[in-house]
């Protein structure tokens, strides 16, 4: 068993209009150190073994589906699980 | 003229796009389910509104896989009508038939209102029936119409007349007011406002009427009058 | 973990009091346990608790609920069913239910209130019905806190999100805003259904020997005990209970309701129920006990969606998006297809049996055996001690005031600008009241339109409730809400069908707020009774505090009716410059309760305005044929802020203006709230046919543009340009809601 | 200054329709070694020294702002950041 964690995020050139928003709210609540907020997504992927090239995979799975290249960005990082 | 109404699982303006062409325009058209690998039989594909599976992810990520859409790929390709409106319009952005992608509204609210458009190309086979500039009252009703592309592909939309609906007052932050674009070719059609809801006095407006029968017309010059 | 957990005994149960912390009394306890003629384990006892809560019991105002009148010629479905039905002629019906949402919206508003809205959706469409509207009653504190502010804002997304992803237009509702609901917002929805009258369905597990299948989203431990949690008062514990809190899956439910609406056109089909509050328990007990049968579940085979569930918590789970379905033995398969068609779950989980008993069988052994009726008919009723509160007497001794006004102009803008009376756009601009393009008349006017199509029909509907008279005199207020909401329909062009109700009280335990049930529930049955509106369903949402402060009475009215001609559509808004403005009904200096009052003294005293129930029917009745016979270009009934807020709001469009006369006292005749009043506009030529046909006055007409005032001797009272009007009303809640406290 | 990284998830055992969805369409595009997806958010803050104690400033803006505790979960990362 793997566990993929996958962050998206807007591409740096797209304004992140909820991002704006937080931080406004943050200011509000008198949190003025804080200079810039963008917001993303977070994925948990649980992933059985495969004998296929998981990095190949996991690639192609977040480029066809889970991010939209035009707007965003992706990374991604695997861990191996110890079966309980 | 026969009409695809597609609808995928969570689709929920396929009845009102289907209403329209039926008992408004008075043409034939079939809800067509989002396995169907064939549309063939048909003559214009209308992607309607929705929340395609939930639209979890981002609008349209999910359709995009569905069969369908190789064959409304298919009919694009051989020139056929495709509109795909609001989350039709986002389906067909994640499919790439048209370029950019959209944004979460600038407010981060859903927006439902009626708006006024500017037509910016009637030249086009869905909009030959407008004035060119003309103002037209279509509601939108979106959560995610925040149109982005990058400068080079404004450019080309740009240069290529590709732009064809525009935001009197822009409600969601689209770039260059933004409402609707088309393919290079023509053919395919994107818009967050939903013509097929203002097709009927009654219910408020229908400068939505015009387009479908833009279409109609311009495929009848076509294909009927030269048989 | 719970593979660890092990249940407590029965003895443990009874020893230590653990049926205390579920919501069950000493007695109530001791009753099951002679219900049983021995002790109930651990799962017993949770379904009892459920049962036997007052979300799901009654238990405390099922002796009010008696009064209501409940019949009439067109009823075909009373209460006790998902949804109440009506009759609209051509074999068609209409459908509707409100209902609660409160404390789950208190502590996690998105998701409170969208999964407030999913389970009045279930409702109406396990009844067959194809839902065609929604609307929502909110109630908030006041929008200077920024806990409002996000509950506002957060319970309006959630009921956008929910509404708009299943493509349910969302067409109309009402939004209070007073101190009372600070810790304890309302937030009620409703759904209104068509029907043809051959699909129209019961939850009944008939026939013995048929399957019980289980259809829709799998079940995990959410919402567990929210039923009870919903029949406790708020503390500041309650942010703790979190498992009572849901998450609403909209794109499931769009496709268990096509399902669904393919499933009742199957004659395999016996009877189909909502799993809604106490899930499990409540559709199985609810179904078997209605058709005089027993369930025997077979709990390994419901879908799970987590390991090791126990019977307790199957059963006692609020996950959403679920149904119980009693097909014909054999059939299962074709009903299988249906949902599978849908990418749906549907999994046989029981047979109907003979004994009346809810079994559940889990691991192969028997985990409970209760008789059904003791679960769904024999919960107890109360009848709790009342008690008249202090205020009430010296608010009725007191003295009618007229507030005092120094600038009439401003106190007008001002009124126009209070949250209650100002546009709630910003709300309504979230959710998609369009789709499914039937919506004739949008949120904005006073009662919402939606066209029947193939016919010429149309269904008007609204929700109301002015709790600050409520508060002032339950009962008085109790006829007014009923009224009012009948007004608003009948201004529409529409004839009032029938009421369902949400009883949103506090604590019925207090004698002062059972007092307040008592009351109020008698003025709307009489009106009720008076303007013959029967009550076909509702909801009863009680202990609605937060330490220790009730909110006011709130029985909030959904009223549906019907326009038998779409050429009789009226909205509020004057059409024509050149038109005659008339008032109907009578104005005095009643200012308890008002908007006015409200704003000069801050807070409210005194009686609330009066109400003739006869006069309002009479009115109603003229109202309605004048609008049929074609006389009347626009209609509004007066609500909050009187007369001037009222023609103020017939122009707000900004097509046309007004300019009317007053007469008497000023103040009175601009701002009080006298009852059984209405504005509308007549075109010249109507004048005779419309006087010949209604008792009113002639106050002024329509003209360009800005609103004149005059008074007695001509001169102007008031006089603003539209847009400064618009400026108050259209900006002032979301100016609230950008200005950090 | 420094960076700030939120994961906000939601509980165990909170349903998450979301990643349901994209599990399903995952499968359809033939991944099928995907057991099970779960979907969050991921937050960049940006801020800039203060002398108060950071970790209590941000774990008051998780509960107060940025996550709702009654059904989400929130961890976070902070990392210096070497002003260029
Ligand atoms: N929460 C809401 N959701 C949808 N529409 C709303 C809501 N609140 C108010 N509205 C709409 O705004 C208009 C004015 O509401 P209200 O002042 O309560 O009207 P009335 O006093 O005539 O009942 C109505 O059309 C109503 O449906
Ligand atoms: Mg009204």
């Amino acid at each position: 068993m793997m566990k993929v964690k996958v962050y998206i995020t807007l591409r740096e050139s797209v304004l992140d209009p909820q991002g704006s928003a937080v931080r406004t709210s943050l200011h509000a609540l008198t949190y003025n150190e804080v200079q810039d907020v963008r917001i993303g997504k977070y994925m948990e992927l649980t992933l059985s073994k495969t004998e296929e090239d998981v990095d190949a995979r996991i690639k192609e799975m977040c480029e066809k589906l889970l991010a939209n290249t035009v707007i965003e960005d992706y990374r991604y990082e695997i861990e191996e699980v110890v079966s309980s | 003229m026969k009409f695809a109404c597609i609808v995928f699982p969570g689709s929920n303006c396929d009845v009102d796009m289907f209403h329209a062409i039926r008992d408004e325009l008075g043409e034939e058209v079939e809800y067509v389910w989002h396995d169907e690998a064939n549309l063939d039989r048909f003559d214009a594909i209308l992607l309607p509104g929705g929340f395609s599976y939930g639209d979890y992810l981002r609008s349209g990520a999910i359709a995009r896989f569905s069969n369908v859409m190789d064959a409304v790929i298919k009919a694009a390709n051989e020139g056929k009508p495709v509109l795909g409106v609001c989350n039709g319009f986002q389906v067909l952005l994640e499919a790439g038939l048209l370029p950019g992608a959209m944004r979460r509204n600038q407010n981060l609210k859903f927006i439902c209102r009626p708006v006024t458009l500017v037509v910016e190309n009637n030249e086009t086979m869905f909009t030959t029936g407008y004035e060119l500039g003309e103002e037209i009252t279509i509601p939108v009703a979106h959560g995610e119409g925040n149109y982005y592309c990058d400068e080079a592909t404004l450019k080309s939309l740009k240069d290529n007349k590709q732009i064809i609906f525009t935001y009197k007052n822009n409600p969601n932050g689209s770039i260059s007011n933004i409402a609707g674009i088309k393919n290079e070719k023509g053919n395919v059609i994107g818009m967050m406002p939903h013509p097929e809801r203002a097709v009927d006095q009654l219910i408020g407006s229908n400068d939505g009427l015009l387009l479908f029968k833009s279409i109609l017309r311009n495929w009848r010059e076509a294909h009927v009058l030269n048989v | 973990m719970s593979l660890m957990y092990k249940e407590p005994t029965a003895e443990m149960i009874k020893e230590n009091r653990l049926y205390a912390d579920m919501g069950l009394t000493d007695e109530e306890f001791q009753l099951v346990e002679n219900i049983l003629g021995r002790l109930p384990n651990w799962t017993e006892t949770g379904l009892f608790s459920v049962m036997w809560s007052e979300h799901c019991s009654y238990k405390n105002s099922k002796v009010l609920l008696k009064k209501f009148p409940i019949t009439g010629e067109r009823v075909l479905q009373g209460p006790g069913e998902g949804a109440g039905i009506i009759d609209i002629n051509d074999d068609q019906a209409v459908v509707f239910k409100i209902e609660s949402h409160n404390h789950p919206s208190a502590i996690e508003p998105y998701q409170g209130a969208a999964t407030g809205v999913g389970g009045i959706i279930r409702d109406v469409f396990s009844m067959g019905a194809r839902p065609v509207a929604l609307l929502n009653s909110l109630r908030f504190g006041e929008l200077q806190s920024p806990k409002v502010k996000y509950l506002f804002e957060e319970v309006v997304a959630g009921i956008a999100g929910y509404g708009n992803c299943i493509g349910i237009p969302t067409v109309g509702g009402e939004v209070q805003f007073d101190p009372c609901y600070e810790g304890n917002p309302l937030v009620n929805a409703m759904c209104v259904g068509l029907i043809d009258h051959k699909d129209i369905q019961k939850g009944q597990a008939k026939g013995v020997g048929n399957t019980v299948m289980y259809v829709g989203a799998s079940t995990g431990r959410d919402g567990i005990h929210g039923a009870t949690f919903a029949s406790e008062e708020l503390d500041e514990a309650s942010d703790e209970k979190r498992p009572a809190v849901q998450v609403g899956d909209p794109f499931m439910e769009k496709l268990l309701l096509e399902a669904c609406l393919e499933l009742i056109k199957s004659d395999a089909l016996v009877g189909i129920q909502d799993m809604g509050a106490a899930g499990l328990t409540s559709s199985s007990a609810e179904m078997a006990s209605k058709a005089g049968s027993g369930i025997e579940l077979n709990l390994d085979e419901v879908p799970q969606r987590e390991l090791g569930m126990t019977p307790y918590e199957m059963m006692l789970s609020e996950s959403q998006e679920r149904m119980l379905i009693v097909v014909k033995k054999g059939r299962e398969d074709e009903i299988k297809e249906i949902f599978d068609r849908w990418g749906l779950l549907s999994k046989v989980v029981g047979t109907v049996t003979d004994d009346k008993k809810l079994r559940l069988i889990f691991k192969g052994e028997v985990s409970a055996e209760v008789p059904v009726d003791a679960l769904a008919e024999d919960a107890p009723v109360y009848h709790k001690p009342s008690r008249e509160p202090e205020y009430f007497a010296k608010f009725q001794q007191q003295e009618e005031v007229i507030p005092k006004v120094t600038d009439v102009k401003q106190t007008l803008l001002d009124l126009l600008a209070q949250p209650t009376i100002a546009s709630k756009e910003w709300v309504y601009d979230q959710y998609d009241y369009m789709v499914r393009t039937n919506t004739v008349v949008c949120p904005g006017s006073d009662a919402a339109v939606l066209r029947i199509r193939d016919t010429n029909k149309a269904l008007a509907m609204t929700t109301d409730c002015n709790s600050r008279y409520l508060y002032l005199d339950p009962e008085v207020g109790g006829k007014i809400a009923i009224a009012e909401a009948a007004r608003n329909l009948v201004c529409s062009g529409a004839e009032p069908l029938g009421v369902t109700d949400c009883l949103n009280y506090g604590n019925p335990e207090k004698p002062e707020i059972f007092w307040q049930l008592e009351k109020s529930t008698d003025g709307l049955s009489e009106a009720c009774r008076e303007l013959e509106t029967p009550v076909i369903g509702g909801n009863v949402s009680l202990y609605n505090e937060r330490s220790g402060v009730a909110v006011y009475p709130t029985p909030v009215i959904g009223m549906v009716g019907l326009i038998d001609d779409v050429n009789h559509i009226t909205t509020q808004s004057f059409k024509n410059a050149g038109d005659l403005i008339f008032l109907i009904g009578e104005t005095k200096p009643e200012f308890g309760g008002s908007e006015l009052q409200k704003l000069v003294d801050g807070e409210i005293s005194g009686k609330s305005p009066s109400i003739d129930l006869d006069i309002e029917k009479k009115l109603q009745t003229q109202l309605l044929t004048a609008i049929r016979s074609g006389a009347i270009a626009s209609a509004h009934d007066v609500s909050e802020g009187g007369f001037a807020v009222a023609v103020a709001e017939c122009i707000m469009d900004g097509k046309v203006g007004a300019k009317v006369s007053i007469t008497g006292e000023e103040v009175t005749a601009l701002f009080a709230e006298s009852q059984s009043r209405f504005v509308v506009s007549v075109p010249r030529d109507k004048k005779e046919q419309f006087e010949s046909l209604v008792d009113a006055t002639c106050v002024g007409e329509v003209v360009d543009a800005g609103l004149t005032i005059l008074n007695e001797s001509g001169e102007p009272v008031i006089q603003v340009a539209t847009d400064e009007l618009q400026n108050s009303w259209r900006g002032a809640i979301p100016c609230l809601l950008k200005s950090k406290a």
